[in-house]
């Protein structure tokens, strides 16, 4: 009886994976060897939705732009998360200010942020290069130009959870007891000494935890280009997932949305596989 | 020198995290034709926004819907997260790395795998159009549940069995024993798992089609890209306001406790 | 009344291997045993046992004679107090306290009661409403006595009360625990890895090491009479000197030091006999530090050895000196203000009647 | 938690009302709430109610959502044409041709062309047609008229004179802020509606997209000079600037601002302009830009909005007795007031009726006439995704013009055979 | 050559009371000066002025006579090893040994030699390419000594650098810390809580209090002759036995306890002629434990006392017995073995030649 109590603990979460995990998980698995739109019935078709999947020019296009804005995004995240975690790390007046503030995009629904973003990102009207052109800079065409419609797509995802990363190296930077400052102080080491070679590899864990998270959060870029852009122009902000989201519910080819979304989950558990291998190997 | 520099830059970044909002805020309370501008004062200020949404679509309603969800998602989410939490972290038993495993797999799975077949299982169990379909596919979150089982391996054995020669059942020692030692936990966990439940707009739009059992995010959605903004700017950023509006509330209200628990509710592993 | 009996317990974690192997002990009533031994060695588990937060493996556990291997903690008679106190940081001291009686149900003035009583035994009247986080280390740890107290339990359980307490409060706190255990007339047992704690507070002493128990006795009898060199070594501080090396072939017997620098006639020693069979076979000698003297104050029976100064720690009251000998350390327990400059050569002397030996194998008294 | 899952699965249906879903602009509702009323009135046995359709990204996805839910409505107004031939082959649709009275009616209403455009490949008729919006070239007319300008009807030439007079840089900061027209350059499928397709149905007199020859699979039409001349046209505008390539669509709406001078657009536009417009905008509406050597009427997509009863309906027969009511010819007008759309019916320009309204509302008059040369869309399951390969092509000719017209609209046909060509093997 | 001299500095953290106030100490070269206090008395603060870590709020810090309040900690020529040794846990030892001189731009082949140099000193040749994580405490702390040695400082800084070893490790430190201060010729300041390490450590101790300097001395002077009852109370364990009571008015002149239970014939204690002018005042009497005894040994300048024994510590070598005294605490040392039944009266005898008297009001030594 006493050895029952665990799994009438945990059961819940058995049932709920059962019903919300196994379940669709084997469910899709079965319909990536099918076609079905969903209102009728559905056709085995064996691979052909593989054999299409790796002819579709789109699917690895969009791939190559999921991976495109993980490698703008993350160090532009990291750069600018550690850089004011560094700044705020200190004897601050405002503290919670500052920390509030970078904050703020995190609890905020993405419906606003994008909503405020397409005013920010306008070409004409939008308050970015509004403020650009009060500066006599010439203005950036963000959503319009193919080569820069990513980077502003990133600039955004940045600016929405930057926050969040800011509190975690925070609190990865107040970790670092103070005395291995003092000691490099006794020793000699400048600002940029002590950080390069004391704060970057004690916080070493917490940026390995940025990246994976933000790698896992990036793979399912969706929401900002489906509304700022539509992955336009010319496809270039055409996410992995929202191509997925496409073909199932634009055009209904939910044995190969299926397919597609099979086979880009088996990506990223691939890529945060080898990220948490490469991390359990550095500390 | 140093100081000033960071001073600088810090208000800077501050600014750019602050003033959209502002922007936001004021442009609500401008007449449409005053929106263009840069400023942070609202221009010709004007309720006009605020009404023309009410008008339009019954955000009370929705707003009570998302309370209700929430409050009652996240309340579930807390009980039978600690519980899983404390089954992982606290007692042996045969399965357990395996449960473990599959929350973390489970945490990786892109939810575009999931949605259809979530969406079939909802119409199959009849709650479309129910509070059912909003809150039970979110009873569980890997997140809480890794939180919870940190928080509670961090805790000494000796309290447990403290409680257990004091004549605790697990349930108890759970909620009455040690919940109340891991608050930064706690609230990080109820934090975490409102502002997401507050801001989910897919999942409703996807199983919600009765306007009276809408959310806020969804309606603020749909009113938004749908025709009843009739394309004004003003009206959009008016229902963009109240959608962001009680979260910033309890934001700022928490605001203390926020960051402090999240820092120390073990976040950073 | 209340007795403990430990009939071959034993046990084994899950997929691990034995951490307490046939160990039997029995604690009479009214007794305050102590259990002891160096870390990992076990006496956490055991003592867990009896509470009953830990499965026995093997053997059975009797309490005033009933086996009460599946009976649950609470059910079991016992309180418990925990190394770090394992007060219920978000309760008052008298929540603390009142908890296990809440639970079981006890009318309210009851538990009143036997708080007020406890409280006032334990003089902690005034931090009734104080949380946990607002006292002083001493102060929970009373509190943690107390809700042990207020269970009115046959069985006291203390695993390393005082081992997070500051030296000064440890003395303290030692002399109140034994003046509590006269108060209470209850049978304790107490789980400490310190020496001096198990000196000072057991009526007797169980030494453990690896699960196994290795001598159960008086102190006294510990300190004078170990039966092993590891409880030799373990009882007593600084620890007793170990001089490794064989007894001669040649008559009259002779203890010679590995390496020779170390030479004693055994005629005279209580021992002599029972050496008689080790001839050419090695031994350990053994001599506490207070044995050796500066001086040839021990009658007749001493032994004149050389050695060299290394470090002198003058305490003010007495003076340990630490010997080179042997390519090993002798340390002796001298007059206060012994001085003497560092690398000199001095003889001290050894009172060859408190000298032990052990078998070099098995590390047994001889 | 199982308690929880019992309690959701009660959902009895008792005899319940109908349940009649429109679309959800404001107009649309005071349409439906009247008429459900009215007939709540006059059928007090027969209860119905009616509900905005939840709006989604676009109501086809709601629509879809639902029939997979089996929580589709009785009714619904508001079908758009391209997407019944989907449901009438998942069978979710009731055959209206069966329903006694319903063709006669539908005779009366429409010209033999529209029937035979809604009729479905089986043969059946699934739908009611029921109101049009057509595509037209709204005309800022204070700009349009200025001085060196041949003002509308546009060929492709004067209109593209007219936007090297119109399109200027009025605060002189570098940046061109006056265009001469604007449409969405987003790829999603349907913003075609309002510039290639109604060009290419003006070019062609209304050709197809897709063949559907009864039988044959069917083949890309569009592979012709029309459509490449379209492709050409808008290409121009956009890369001598005339059209904007950025986003204008999150400000203010630039028409109403005066930005752009001219718009393709239908006539809920005009509601629109009515009630936001200051007094120096003046304005007036033409049919689509016409290549230099076309003849006769300029067709252009009409957006057709059609009514389906559910096979989930109880009693199609009080349903269809009801829609009798929303489009006999008070309805219609009714249509017209309150929304400013057009019923799908022959001669609303001319049949006297109508014509007290129009003459209120002059501004409409053009989209009326309009109406006597619309088309809707081909009757094939997969025209979403003809109109998604069209706009791929679309965005990289005529925005980024990376393209040649010639090698975008062959490339596209290509793209659509191929489609086609798989649609009819997984049948 | 290396002297530390501090003259009236001062400190006080920002909108802060003073945590140190006026100090003036010498530290000659060579010597091995401990600073020593109970908890929060600015040990610390003072350590790490030295160091540079913390500003002079006031007065003057002097190495080999030149002023260095503001030259930064590096261009003090000090090293300091921190308490819980503040060794980067991602570098290995020898990283860990050679990152000040790296940063100093010194060649590697000369770091290289630096290095080994110390390792060998200290025997942690083979732990060279290890990290912190991987070793034990001892270990880690040899190699914080380590890196402080490399440096070839003029000065070495210890902040409590045992306090996280247990008691066994903690001795042998001692020892060898003795020894590399005496190979290291160098001038060593050394801040403890523990009075054991600052008796058995230092050359000299400065015994501080609420950032005050109470007395500075060598520890037998510290232990025999303490300035004032503070000091008397902090050195020496068990901490000296306090009686407080007064001098009667009467002649021959007596000491008398509050409550009357201890009274005393001072005219032949070596005090007698100071203690002359508190006729009729309040004093403290102290005695430390071992100038008790159960047998009238001391010749004739004894006192014998009737005391009530409240508990009993036999540790072996020695009894510590507890006896109730005028509602105080009476602490006795006596031999291995003493026994008693508890509660019993028995006699004691108080050698009147080793007794302290101080100044009730000030504490200061009479
Ligand atoms: N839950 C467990 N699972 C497996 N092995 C355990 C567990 N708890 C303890 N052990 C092992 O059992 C042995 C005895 O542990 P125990 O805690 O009883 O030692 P202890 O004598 O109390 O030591 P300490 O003085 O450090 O508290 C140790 O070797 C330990 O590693
Ligand atoms: N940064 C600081 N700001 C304000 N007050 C401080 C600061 N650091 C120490 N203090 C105060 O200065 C006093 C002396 O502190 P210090 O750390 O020197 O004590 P210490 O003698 O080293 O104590 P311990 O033995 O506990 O280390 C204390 O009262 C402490 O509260
Ligand atoms: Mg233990
Ligand atoms: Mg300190």
């Amino acid at each position: 009886m006493k050895k029952l109590i665990p799994y009438w603990l945990v059961s819940p979460y058995i049932l709920y994976f059962c019903v919300f995990v196994a379940f669709p998980v084997m469910f899709s698995v079965v319909l990536t060897f099918h076609s079905w739109n969903i209102i009728s019935p559905m056709k085995f078709v064996g691979v052909e939705n593989y054999v299409r999947l790796f002819n579709d020019r789109l699917f690895w296009q969009a791939i190559y732009n999921t991976l495109r804005f993980l490698v703008i995004h993350i160090p532009l995240q990291i750069v600018v998360a550690l850089t004011l975690a560094e700044f705020l790390n200190q004897k601050i007046r405002g503290q919670a200010f500052f920390r509030g503030a970078f904050f703020l995009p995190v609890i905020v629904s993405g419906v606003v942020v994008t909503i405020l973003w397409q005013q920010l990102l306008g070409f004409n009207a939008g308050i970015l290069n509004r403020a650009l052109s009060v500066l006599s800079f010439p203005k950036v065409a963000w959503l319009e130009e193919p080569a820069i419609a990513m980077y502003a797509i990133a600039l955004m995802a940045t600016w929405k959870n930057v926050g969040l990363y800011v509190i975690l190296f925070l609190v990865g930077l107040q970790t670092v007891p103070v005395q291995y400052y003092e000691a490099a102080d006794m020793e000699g080491a400048t600002h940029w000494q002590k950080f390069r070679y004391i704060t970057l590899p004690m916080i070493n864990p917490t940026i390995f935890m940025v990246v994976v998270l933000s790698t896992i959060g990036g793979f399912s870029l969706f929401i900002e280009p489906y509304i700022m852009t539509e992955g336009g122009p010319l496809n270039s902000t055409l996410s992995a997932v929202m191509y997925i989201y496409k073909q199932a519910f634009q055009y209904y080819h939910m044995g190969y949305s299926a397919t597609l979304g099979f086979c880009f989950a088996l990506l990223i558990l691939g890529v945060v596989a080898i990220q948490k291998r490469y991390v359990e190997q550095e500390m | 020198m140093m100081k000033l520099l960071r001073y600088t830059l810090l208000i800077l970044a501050a600014l750019s995290f602050i003033y959209p909002f502002i922007w936001m805020i004021s442009a609500s309370l401008s007449s449409e034709l005053g929106i263009g501008s840069l400023t942070l004062l609202p221009i010709n200020l004007t309720l006009r926004n605020y009404s023309t949404v009410f008008e339009r679509i019954p955000l009370g309603r929705a707003f009570i819907n998302s309370l209700l969800v929430a409050l009652i998602t996240t309340g579930l989410v807390l009980i039978l997260g600690a519980m899983v939490g404390y089954a992982l972290a606290r007692l042996r038993f045969r399965g357990r790395n395996l449960i473990f495993y599959l929350i973390i797999f489970t945490m990786t799975l892109p939810f575009q795998i999931t949605l259809i077949p979530n969406y079939i299982t909802m119409v199959k169990l009849g709650w479309v159009d129910s509070y059912f379909a909003l809150i039970v596919p979110f009873v569980m979150n890997s997140l809480a549940v890794l939180l919870f089982r940190q928080a509670f391996a961090g805790l000494p054995q000796a309290l447990i069995d403290a409680a257990r020669i004091d004549g605790c059942g697990e349930l108890r020692i759970i909620f009455q024993i040690l919940l109340p030692n891991i608050i930064p936990t706690v609230l990080t966990v109820i934090i975490l798992t409102f502002m997401g439940l507050w801001n989910e707009a897919l999942w409703p739009l996807i199983v919600i089609r009765d306007e009276s059992t809408m959310t806020m995010p969804q309606m603020v959605t749909l009113f938004s890209v749908g025709g009843r903004a009739d394309a004004q700017l003003g009206v959009k950023l008016a229902a963009a306001v109240m959608l962001a509006l009680p979260i910033l509330i309890v934001y700022l209200f928490f605001q203390k406790h926020f960051i402090r628990s999240m820092a120390s509710s073990g976040l950073k592993d | 009344m209340a007795e403990v009996k430990l009939m071959h317990v034993a046990k084994s974690y899950e997929k691990g291997p034995r951490v307490i192997r046939d160990v039997n002990i029995t604690v009479k009533d009214r007794e305050f045993l102590v259990l002891v031994g160096p870390s990992g060695c076990g006496k956490s588990t055991l003592l867990r046992m009896i509470a009953g937060l830990e499965e026995i493996s093997e053997g059975d556990l009797l309490i005033d004679g009933q086996r009460v291997n599946d009976v649950p903690p609470k059910d079991r008679d016992i309180a418990m107090v925990f190394q770090n106190y394992a007060l219920y940081p978000h309760m008052t001291v008298f929540e603390n306290m009142a908890f296990g009686l809440k639970l079981a149900g006890l009318p309210k003035n009851e538990i009143r009661q036997r708080v007020d009583r406890a409280t006032k035994m334990l003089e902690i009247e005034a931090l009734l409403d104080r949380k946990p986080k607002d006292m002083s280390g001493g102060q929970r740890q009373r509190v943690a006595i107390g809700r042990a107290i207020v269970r009115n339990p046959k069985v006291f359980l203390f695993d390393e009360p005082l081992s997070n307490l500051d030296a000064k409060l440890r003395g303290q706190t030692r002399i109140e625990l034994q003046k509590l255990h006269r108060e209470l007339n209850a049978t304790i047992i107490y789980v400490t890895h310190d020496q001096v704690e198990a000196m000072t507070l057991g009526d007797r002493i169980v030494v453990l090491r690896d699960g196994d128990v290795v001598q159960q006795d008086t102190p006294i009898n510990l300190y004078d009479r170990p039966a092993t060199q590891f409880v030799a070594g373990f009882i007593g501080s600084p620890p007793m000197n170990f001089i490794p090396g064989h007894i001669s072939q040649d008559s009259p017997i002779r203890f010679i030091s590995t390496g020779g620098q170390v030479q004693i006639e055994l005629v005279n020693v209580p021992q002599a006999d029972r050496l008689l069979p080790y001839k050419g076979q090695p031994i350990t000698l053994g001599i506490r530090a207070e044995h050796i003297s500066d001086q040839p104050v021990f009658a007749q029976n001493v032994h004149r050895q050389p050695v060299t100064i290394e470090a002198i720690e003058n305490m003010g009251n007495e003076t340990l000196v630490y010997c080179l000998l042997n390519n090993g350390q002798l340390i002796a327990r001298l007059a206060a203000g012994y001085l003497a400059p560092f690398g000199q050569q001095v003889d001290l002397f050894v009172n060859l009647d408190k000298c032990h030996f052990f078998e070099a194998q098995t590390g047994l008294t001889i | 938690l199982f308690g929880l899952m019992l309690g959701g699965c009660r959902q009895v249906e008792t005899k319940r009302p109908l349940l009649f879903w429109c679309s959800n602009n404001a107009g649309e509702i005071t349409f439906a709430r009247e008429f459900t009323e009215q007939w709540q009135r006059n059928h007090p046995d027969k209860p119905l109610r009616y509900q905005p359709i939840p709006e989604g990204q676009s109501s086809e996805e709601i629509i879809l959502a639902s029939v997979v839910g089996k929580t589709t409505p009785d009714i619904y107004a508001n079908m758009w044409q391209g997407s019944v031939e989907m449901y009438a082959k998942a069978g979710v649709l009731v055959p209206l041709d069966t329903i006694s009275g319903f063709m006669e009616f539908l005779r009366v209403r429409c010209d033999s062309s529209v029937i035979q455009e809604i009729t479905s490949s089986d043969g059946h008729i699934y739908q009611v047609p029921w109101k049009v919006n057509p595509i037209m070239t709204l005309c800022n007319t204070g700009q349009v008229n200025g001085p060196n300008l041949k003002g509308p009807p546009y060929t492709y030439s004067s209109y593209l004179n007219a936007g090297k007079q119109l399109t200027k840089d009025a605060n002189h900061d570098g940046y061109m802020d006056r265009w001469l027209g604007y449409t969405e350059v987003k790829v999603i499928w349907y913003q075609r509606f309002f510039n290639f397709y109604p060009l290419y149905l003006a070019a062609s007199n209304g050709a197809p997209l897709v063949t559907n020859n009864r039988g044959h699979p069917s083949r890309a039409a569009f592979n012709n000079r029309y459509a490449v001349d379209v492709f050409r046209f808008l290409q121009q505008l956009y890369r001598d600037g005339y059209y904007p390539k950025e986003r204008l669509t999150s400000a203010r709406d630039p028409f109403l601002n005066q930005r752009i001078a001219t718009s393709f657009t239908g006539p809920w536009q005009v509601g629109f302009l009515e009630r936001y417009k200051d007094t120096t905008l003046h304005y007036d509406t033409w049919p689509m830009p016409v290549p230099d050597s076309h003849t006769g009427p300029a067709y252009t997509y009409g957006d057709p909005k059609n009514i389906v009863i559910f096979n989930t309906c109880p009693d199609p027969r009080a349903a269809w007795a009801f829609i009798k009511t929303l489009i006999d010819k008070p309805g219609d007008l009714r249509l017209m007031e309150l929304t400013g759309q057009f019923p799908h019916r022959r001669n609303v320009d001319t049949d006297p009726y109508f014509s007290s309204f129009l003459q209120k509302n002059p501004k409409l008059l053009p989209f009326a006439r309009q109406s006597r040369y619309i088309k809707g869309v081909d009757n094939c399951e997969v025209i979403v995704e003809v109109f998604d390969i069209i706009s791929q092509e679309y965005e990289a000719c005529v925005v980024y013009d990376r393209k040649t017209p010639e090698s975008a609209i062959r490339d596209a046909a290509r793209a659509v055979d191929v489609l086609l060509m798989s649609e009819k093997m997984n049948e």
